[in-house]
């Protein structure tokens, strides 16, 4: 039974990633830290498939497509901010200002 | 009911002719305005044709006299439950009389025009105005309910406008012209209320149902029956020019002098008369509007004889000796002599477009003499005329005919007409002292009467010449077609007293005979007053004696010899100057009613409600304050994706928190 | 052995956050991922930590390295952390969040739900790994799979259109 | 004509039909060349007018619902395509349907950018105003409401006057308000009536029989019924967008503003608030508050016009005075005041419709709408000044013209149960008779004083095509309204009869109550 252990440790690699985010200003490192969080919620979901069947794993498998697709389509835009204004600093994208 | 005679069927011919020329003069005005013949040709020939039907329908009447009037209905109008309004014409014997007058005075004056207008580039257009003016009055007079009468009421409003203004590039013209139509307004209100009241009372607005319906739902004298008299008689006062809304007349001369002699002479200004003895019934009901009646006839005929005084545009005299004269109608009408009201109606028909049109060859050559050697001068004014007698004697000679009989000299046709409603203002005189009152406002503005027309013809065709040396050669007599209609006129004026001589002449009273059918009705609740017959011959004489008197006094006190022209006279002071200028009543309106209400809806109702407080305040206040809302929101949005990620990051705790808490 | 790659985990976890050089964070998640691949295998998802190993470790991780390299951003320019106050309200957010975390963790499971422990491991050794998921994955959530295949369509013509230079 | 179009099934498709032509039309006019799309859009309209004539022939005086449509199109929440016409729309959907051609024909030389899209949305905006007067589905009849919506925002803010912008979306706003309570008002009903009767219905049929559900909420649903309505009317103090949407939008959509637009508010009241809300109707404070108002708007609106100095504006304000008789008419509530509200409805589509025309083909000669730029035209543009003395004319409300038939029916009636309100509504024609002679004379009349006005070439043969129809219908309702009256008589009888036995209002002439019937 390793279902308390795993979900404390994918607790924390969760939080390590929110801390990320919250933490470094580089938009690919955050991005890294936002794949940290996705296998985050993988590990609970694959310590939780083995309490309740493999349905879980499933999810796992779409949220790994679903990462996969988001990775390229954010490496793209993260591409595109760079050659637009030649860095990657989130301070400098302030677009969304009202 | 008795049956219709199958030439009254063809009364919707009278009525459709004129329209036809409008019509056709209309189509001419725009594809071929110099065709002048064809359109002399239609113009005048639809009226002449008019007058033949008119002659033949009335032959009818006269052959079998309707006891009731015979109902020509030829569509439903509007038909709205249980207001069945057709539209529908009605022959009586009142119809009858109004018939003649119309289309024989139009048919006159149509022809004259054919003279005066000849040369001016909107001839087309000017009889397609006229020619829809006669259809309008023809309804007016042949209309069987209420609101198909009303239709020609405003119609011949209309058409007033439209003529007044017909030289319309002067502002003057175009303004008497909207004053005229508003001030018709004004009483159409009245009208328009006193339809309703009626509708409201009776539950229909046929004249037959109406006046049938009246004695068995109506009070006399009460409240309901005055008012509605009270609202149609402000209707009258629009249309025939009484006070308070005569101001529109005078300044209605503006329009062509043809124009002046039938729609504010002879037809259009009767109507308010006609209403009045048409809804005798009514008005005989109700004693203090009949009373109201006469009084403002009385006093409106002794008030406007006294501004045509000191007037020195010869065609202002006679639109104020108009108002004054339609003043002894209203009189007439009000002491309950209807036919007598009618009577003079018709007489003055005769003799005020006389006048008018006398007047307008006058006009005519005086403009053609100053415009012949380019002085600018005014034609109209009295002050350069005089002397003109010995270049327009046949002119001057029919002129002193529609003088006299609008003075009132005997044999004339307005002496009778006149005599026999102050005779009977008098006879009425023993039931209310007010109407020995009355009848002296009527006395003494006779005697105006006689003072400002020896005046006018003194001035005019007497004395020295005062048009000036070089213009003096190019004066000469109208053209036949234009001297012609004056002489029908003139025979009119001569003889139209006889169809109604007073009861003490052989031949008594035969319009009021013809009359009875109509007035019975009224008669039963307005009893005239009886004269003995010494009264009568008493009161002849003290009006032949008032004729004269006036006559010689201002032939006595006018001194032409030392008159001096227009441009050399000098100011008038004192109560002279509040008579030129009309007692200021015009001012007055302006001041009181006119500007402030003008002011009100730019300043207060527009400005400062409108475009301040509503839109400025409320609406756009609103949208301000959205926009506030919004831009205090902006401010939130730094663009710092960092500050949003920690926002969002505490909102998911904020909300695990209140997840856990459940 | 659990704890061993937990430790692995977390500690390339933080690594990977807290390197100033975008390479060395990227090589630390790196490690992380497989120390997850690892414990998926402990928890009977050996599919899933196949997958685990090829889709992130392989192919997301390149393509990270790649932009990196791309762009180069190897060399460690001058930290991009945060300062202080950044830091402090990092951390205080993170701990929050574990502490949170923490109580859901603790709460039981509906018992219903629960299957008898190493259910899942004998299926898996009856039917063999991917039969299990992929009866799952081809059944209920055939729907949800073609979508995302679509999803992964438009991904890649969406990277392809942003990055390009010029349409 | 009734048994030819009869043997046709045109009781049967001619609602669809109506409703369909338009769309199919802005379709093909999307996809015509740009030169072509004026013509095609001409077809069309003239096509849909000709499909509605039948309607005039076909049309049962009687206070029946007639050429029925009933569809399921949303089944679940009971959302039905449900269209019919009786009295009081026949003419409002024959007034539209005139009107289109002509407004088509009066944006030829006008719209001179981006022709595809405008007419497109013109027809777009065809089927949105005949479906509001032909839903018989509350959900239906708000969709319809908002599609007309946004063709007008368009056609305001694209093709409009230099602050076009702030008009159109001043006109938008201020709609869409009102129309949201409305949407409020009508999901309330429907959930209530659902609520109780079991049976989730749209259905006007079936939320009218059972509107006794929702009384204790009636005077707030009556409320948003009214603001929506009122807004659309304008009545006086929500009228403020009209002017500037009036002076901004270009002559066509002028024209279905004035002519068709502000007929969906009195409509609405007629159709929807006043039988929906009988009691609240014709509670005193109501009818005081909503007759008061009226009557402010008849006066406020005619004095206001006579200082305006832009043409357009003029005629703008003096629409809030027309459509105050029409408010005065319906809450008179009598036969004669129905009738005549609905006359008044139809005559003020034509006659400020021509105003709105006349006033468009001035603006295209000078650019400008300013009234003291002009003087004299009667000696420049003959035929002009003839056109506009008869429209003013009729709008002043002239005997012989059909302004005349609807202000004196509405009058008469009012006095029957408002004499002191009809008495004040009637000087209204004193004012009227100022502001329009005053304009006209300041327009036609007087001397040419400005030389660009010299030369100005009269109205050309499709200006006249625009007018002449207008015209032809001035004379003829002004002289024969009857076979008018006689179609509208029934539904207005209905109407007035089914309100007041419902709101236990004292009986009048004309009308056969047994009070407490429903």
């Amino acid at each position: 039974m390793l279902l308390g252990p795993a979900l404390a440790v994918s607790a924390i690699l969760f939080s390590l990633g929110v801390a990320g985010v919250l933490l470094r200003r580089n938009a690919i490192i955050i991005f890294m830290c936002v794949e940290l969080m996705l296998n985050a919620a993988n590990l609970a979901f694959v310590a939780l498939a083995q309490q309740l069947g493999p349905d879980g794993q499933v999810i796992v498998f779409f949220v790994m497509a679903v990462a996969a697709a988001e990775a390229a389509v954010g490496l793209a835009i993260v591409l595109a901010i760079y050659r637009h204004k030649q860095t990657l600093d989130i301070q400098n994208l302030n677009l969304l200002r009202g | 009911m008795n049956q219709i005679p199958s030439a009254v069927a063809w009364t919707w011919l009278i009525v459709a002719l004129p329209l036809a020329g409008f019509v056709v003069n209309g189509a001419f005005s725009f594809f071929a305005p110099n065709a002048k013949r064809a359109i002399s040709a239609v113009g005048v020939g639809v009226l002449v044709a008019a007058f033949a039907v008119a002659v033949v329908v009335v032959r009818a009447v006269g052959a079998a006299p309707p006891e009731e009037p015979w109902i020509l209905t030829y569509w439903s109008w509007m038909p709205a439950g249980s207001l069945q309004l057709d539209f529908a014409l009605q022959v009586d014997q009142l119809s009858a009389v109004m018939l003649m007058v119309v289309t024989g005075v139009s048919a006159m004056i149509h022809i004259y025009s054919v003279g005066y207008m000849g040369e001016d580039p909107g001839y087309a257009r000017y009889f397609a105005y006229l020619n829809l003016f006669v259809f309008f009055m023809l309804v007016l007079v042949l209309g069987a309910n209420f609101p198909v009468m009303f239709v020609g009421w405003e119609g011949v409003g209309l058409c007033s406008y439209l003529l007044i203004g017909f030289w319309y590039e002067d502002k003057v013209n175009a303004d008497a012209g909207k004053k005229a139509f508003i001030m018709n307004r004004i009483g159409d209100f009245g009208f328009l209320v006193a339809m309703f009241l009626i509708f409201q009372t009776t539950g229909s607005l046929d004249f037959r149902e109406v006046f049938a319906a009246a004695p068995a739902i109506f009070e006399v004298g009460g409240a309901t029956i005055t008012l509605i008299t009270l609202a149609l008689f402000l209707g009258c006062t629009g249309k025939s020019a009484q006070i308070p809304l005569y101001t529109w007349l005078p300044d209605a001369m503006a329009g062509p002098t043809p124009v002046s002699a039938l729609i504010h002479a002879a037809t259009m200004v009767t109507a308010g008369v006609y209403l009045v003895a048409r809804a005798n019934v009514l008005f005989a009901m109700a004693p203090i509007s009949s009373a109201v009646v006469a009084g403002v006839g009385a006093l409106t005929a002794l008030y406007a004889a006294t501004i045509a005084l000191k007037q020195w545009d010869i065609k202002k005299i006679i639109a104020y000796s108009t108002v004054s004269q339609l003043g002894y109608m209203f009189l007439g009408v009000g002491v309950g002599a209807y036919a007598s009201g009618i009577f003079h109606l018709a007489t003055h028909a005769f003799f005020k477009a006389l006048m008018f049109l006398a007047a307008g060859s006058v006009i005519q050559t005086l403009h053609h003499a100053y415009h012949a050697t380019g002085r600018h001068e005014d034609a109209q004014d009295l002050r350069n005329m005089g002397g003109l007698q010995r270049y327009l004697p046949w002119t001057a000679a029919l002129m002193w005919v529609g003088g006299l009989a609008n003075i009132g000299v005997p044999p004339l046709a307005g002496f009778f007409s006149k005599d026999d409603i102050l005779a009977r203002t008098f006879a009425r005189g023993h039931e209310a002292p007010l109407f020995y009152l009355f009848w002296a406002l009527g006395a003494v503005g006779a005697l105006l009467t006689a003072f400002y027309m020896t005046r006018l013809m003194a001035y005019a065709f007497h004395g020295p010449n005062r048009t000036g040396e070089r213009e003096r050669e190019h004066l000469h007599e109208a053209p036949w077609v234009m001297t012609g209609p004056l002489v029908v006129l003139a025979l009119g004026a001569v003889a139209a007293g006889a169809i109604n001589l007073p009861a003490v002449l052989p031949g008594h009273e035969w319009l009021a005979r013809w009359l009875e059918p109509v007035t019975f009705m009224g008669g039963l609740y307005l009893v005239e007053g009886q004269l003995g017959a010494a009264t009568e011959w008493t009161l002849l004489a003290l009006a032949a004696g008032i004729a004269a008197i006036g006559m010689i006094g201002a032939w006595q006190l006018l001194k032409p010899a030392v008159l001096k022209p227009a441009r050399e006279a000098p100011a008038e002071t004192g109560i002279q100057r509040v008579l030129l200028r009309k007692y200021y009543v015009d001012e007055i309106y302006d001041t009181l009613l006119v500007r402030p209400l003008a002011w009100l809806s730019d300043r207060v109702l527009w400005k400062t409600i409108d475009a301040f407080i509503i839109d400025g305040v409320a609406v756009n206040g609103v949208a301000r304050v959205a926009r506030l809302v919004g831009w205090v929101g902006s401010r939130l949005q730094t663009g710092q994706v960092g500050t949003y990620v920690v926002i969002f990051v505490l909102g998911t705790i904020v909300l695990l928190r209140a997840l856990l808490r459940s | 052995m659990f704890w061993l790659f937990a430790a692995l985990a977390v500690g390339g976890a933080l690594m990977c956050i807290t390197r100033r050089s975008p390479v060395a964070s990227a090589l630390w998640l790196v490690q992380t991922l497989f120390s997850l691949a690892a414990i998926f295998v402990l928890l009977d998802a050996q599919f899933i930590a196949a997958l685990q190993v090829m889709v992130y470790a392989g192919a997301i991780m390149v393509l990270f390295l790649f932009v990196i390299m791309l762009l180069n951003l190897g060399r460690g320019s001058a930290t991009d952390m945060r300062g202080w106050t950044g830091r402090l309200v990092a951390l205080a957010l993170g701990l929050l969040l574990v502490t949170e975390l923490w109580v859901l963790v603790r709460s039981p499971l509906a018992s219903p739900l629960q299957l008898p422990a190493g259910t899942l491991s004998r299926v898996a050794q009856e039917q063999g790994v991917v039969a299990v998921i992929s009866d799952s994955l081809f059944r209920t959530y055939l729907v949800p799979f073609e979508v995302t295949s679509v999803l992964l369509l438009a991904a890649i013509v969406g990277a392809v259109v942003l990055a390009k230079r010029r349409l | 004509m009734t048994a030819a179009l009869t043997g046709l099934g045109y009781q049967r498709w001619a609602l669809d039909a109506i409703l369909l032509l338009p769309l199919l039309g802005a379709v093909l006019v999307l996809l015509s060349p740009p030169a072509a799309a004026k013509r095609l859009a001409l077809y069309v309209t003239l096509a849909e007018f000709v499909v509605s004539l039948g309607l005039w022939w076909t049309f049962q005086p009687t206070a029946a619902m007639q050429f029925q449509v009933v569809r399921q199109w949303i089944p679940e929440w009971g959302i039905g395509y449900r269209l019919g016409v009786d009295g009081i729309s026949l003419f409002l959907l024959l007034l539209t349907t005139l009107t289109m051609p002509l407004a088509v024909l009066g944006s030829w030389s006008y719209i001179t950018r981006h022709e595809r899209p405008y007419y497109a949305l013109l027809l777009v905006l065809t089927t949105g105003m005949l479906g509001v007067f032909v839903a018989l589905d509350l959900f239906v009849f708000y969709v319809f409401w908002e599609i007309m919506l946004i063709p007008m925002y368009f056609i305001i803010g694209v093709w409009g006057g230099p602050s076009r912008l702030y008009a159109a979306i001043k006109f938008f706003v201020y709609t869409f308000l009102g129309s949201l309570l409305m949407l409020v008002a009508i999901l309330t009903i429907y959930f209530a009536v659902a609520r109780a009767t079991g049976e989730s219905s749209f259905a006007y049929d079936h939320l009218w029989r059972n509107i006794g559900y929702v009384r204790p909420w009636a005077f707030w649903l009556f409320a948003a019924f009214a603001l929506a309505f009122a807004i659309k009317v304008p009545m006086f103090p929500f009228h403020t967008w009209l002017p500037d949407a009036h002076v901004e939008a270009p002559t066509a959509g002028s024209v279905i503003l004035a002519g068709i637009l502000l007929k969906m508010g009195t409509y609405g009241f007629l159709r929807f608030a006043v039988p929906l809300f009988p009691e609240i109707a014709m509670d005193p404070v109501v009818t005081g508050v909503v007759v008061g108002l009226s009557l402010i708007g008849i006066i406020y609106g005619a004095l206001v016009s006579l200082v305006q100095p832009d043409f357009k504006k003029l005629v703008a304000y003096s629409s809030v005075s027309h459509l105050g008789f029409v408010m005065l008419g319906i809450w008179a509530l009598t036969l004669q005041s129905v009738q005549g509200a609905i006359v008044i409805m139809i005559n003020h589509g034509i006659s400020t419709g021509a105003l709105f025309f006349l006033a468009g083909m001035m603006y295209e000669r000078r650019h400008t709408r300013d009234i003291a730029e002009f003087g004299g035209l009667a000696k420049v543009m003959p035929a002009f000044a003839a056109v506009l003395t008869v429209v003013s004319l009729s709008s002043i409300g002239l005997p012989g013209t059909n302004g005349f038939v609807g202000e004196f029916l509405v009058l008469i009636g009012a006095f029957r149960t408002h004499p002191w309100a009809a008495g004040v509504a009637a000087t209204g024609v004193i004012f009227a008779a100022w502001y329009l002679l005053w304009a006209i004379q300041r327009l036609l009349f007087q001397k040419v004083d400005k030389p660009e006005n010299a030369k100005l070439p009269d109205l050309s043969p499709r200006e006249l095509a625009v007018l002449a129809p207008l015209l032809a219908c001035i004379v003829w309702i002004g002289i024969y309204p009857a076979p008018i009256l006689r179609r509208i008589e029934p539904s207005a009888r209905a109407l007035v009869t089914q309100v007041r036995e419902a709101a236990g209002a004292p009986p009048v002439a004309d009308v056969a109550m047994q009070p407490g019937a429903r």
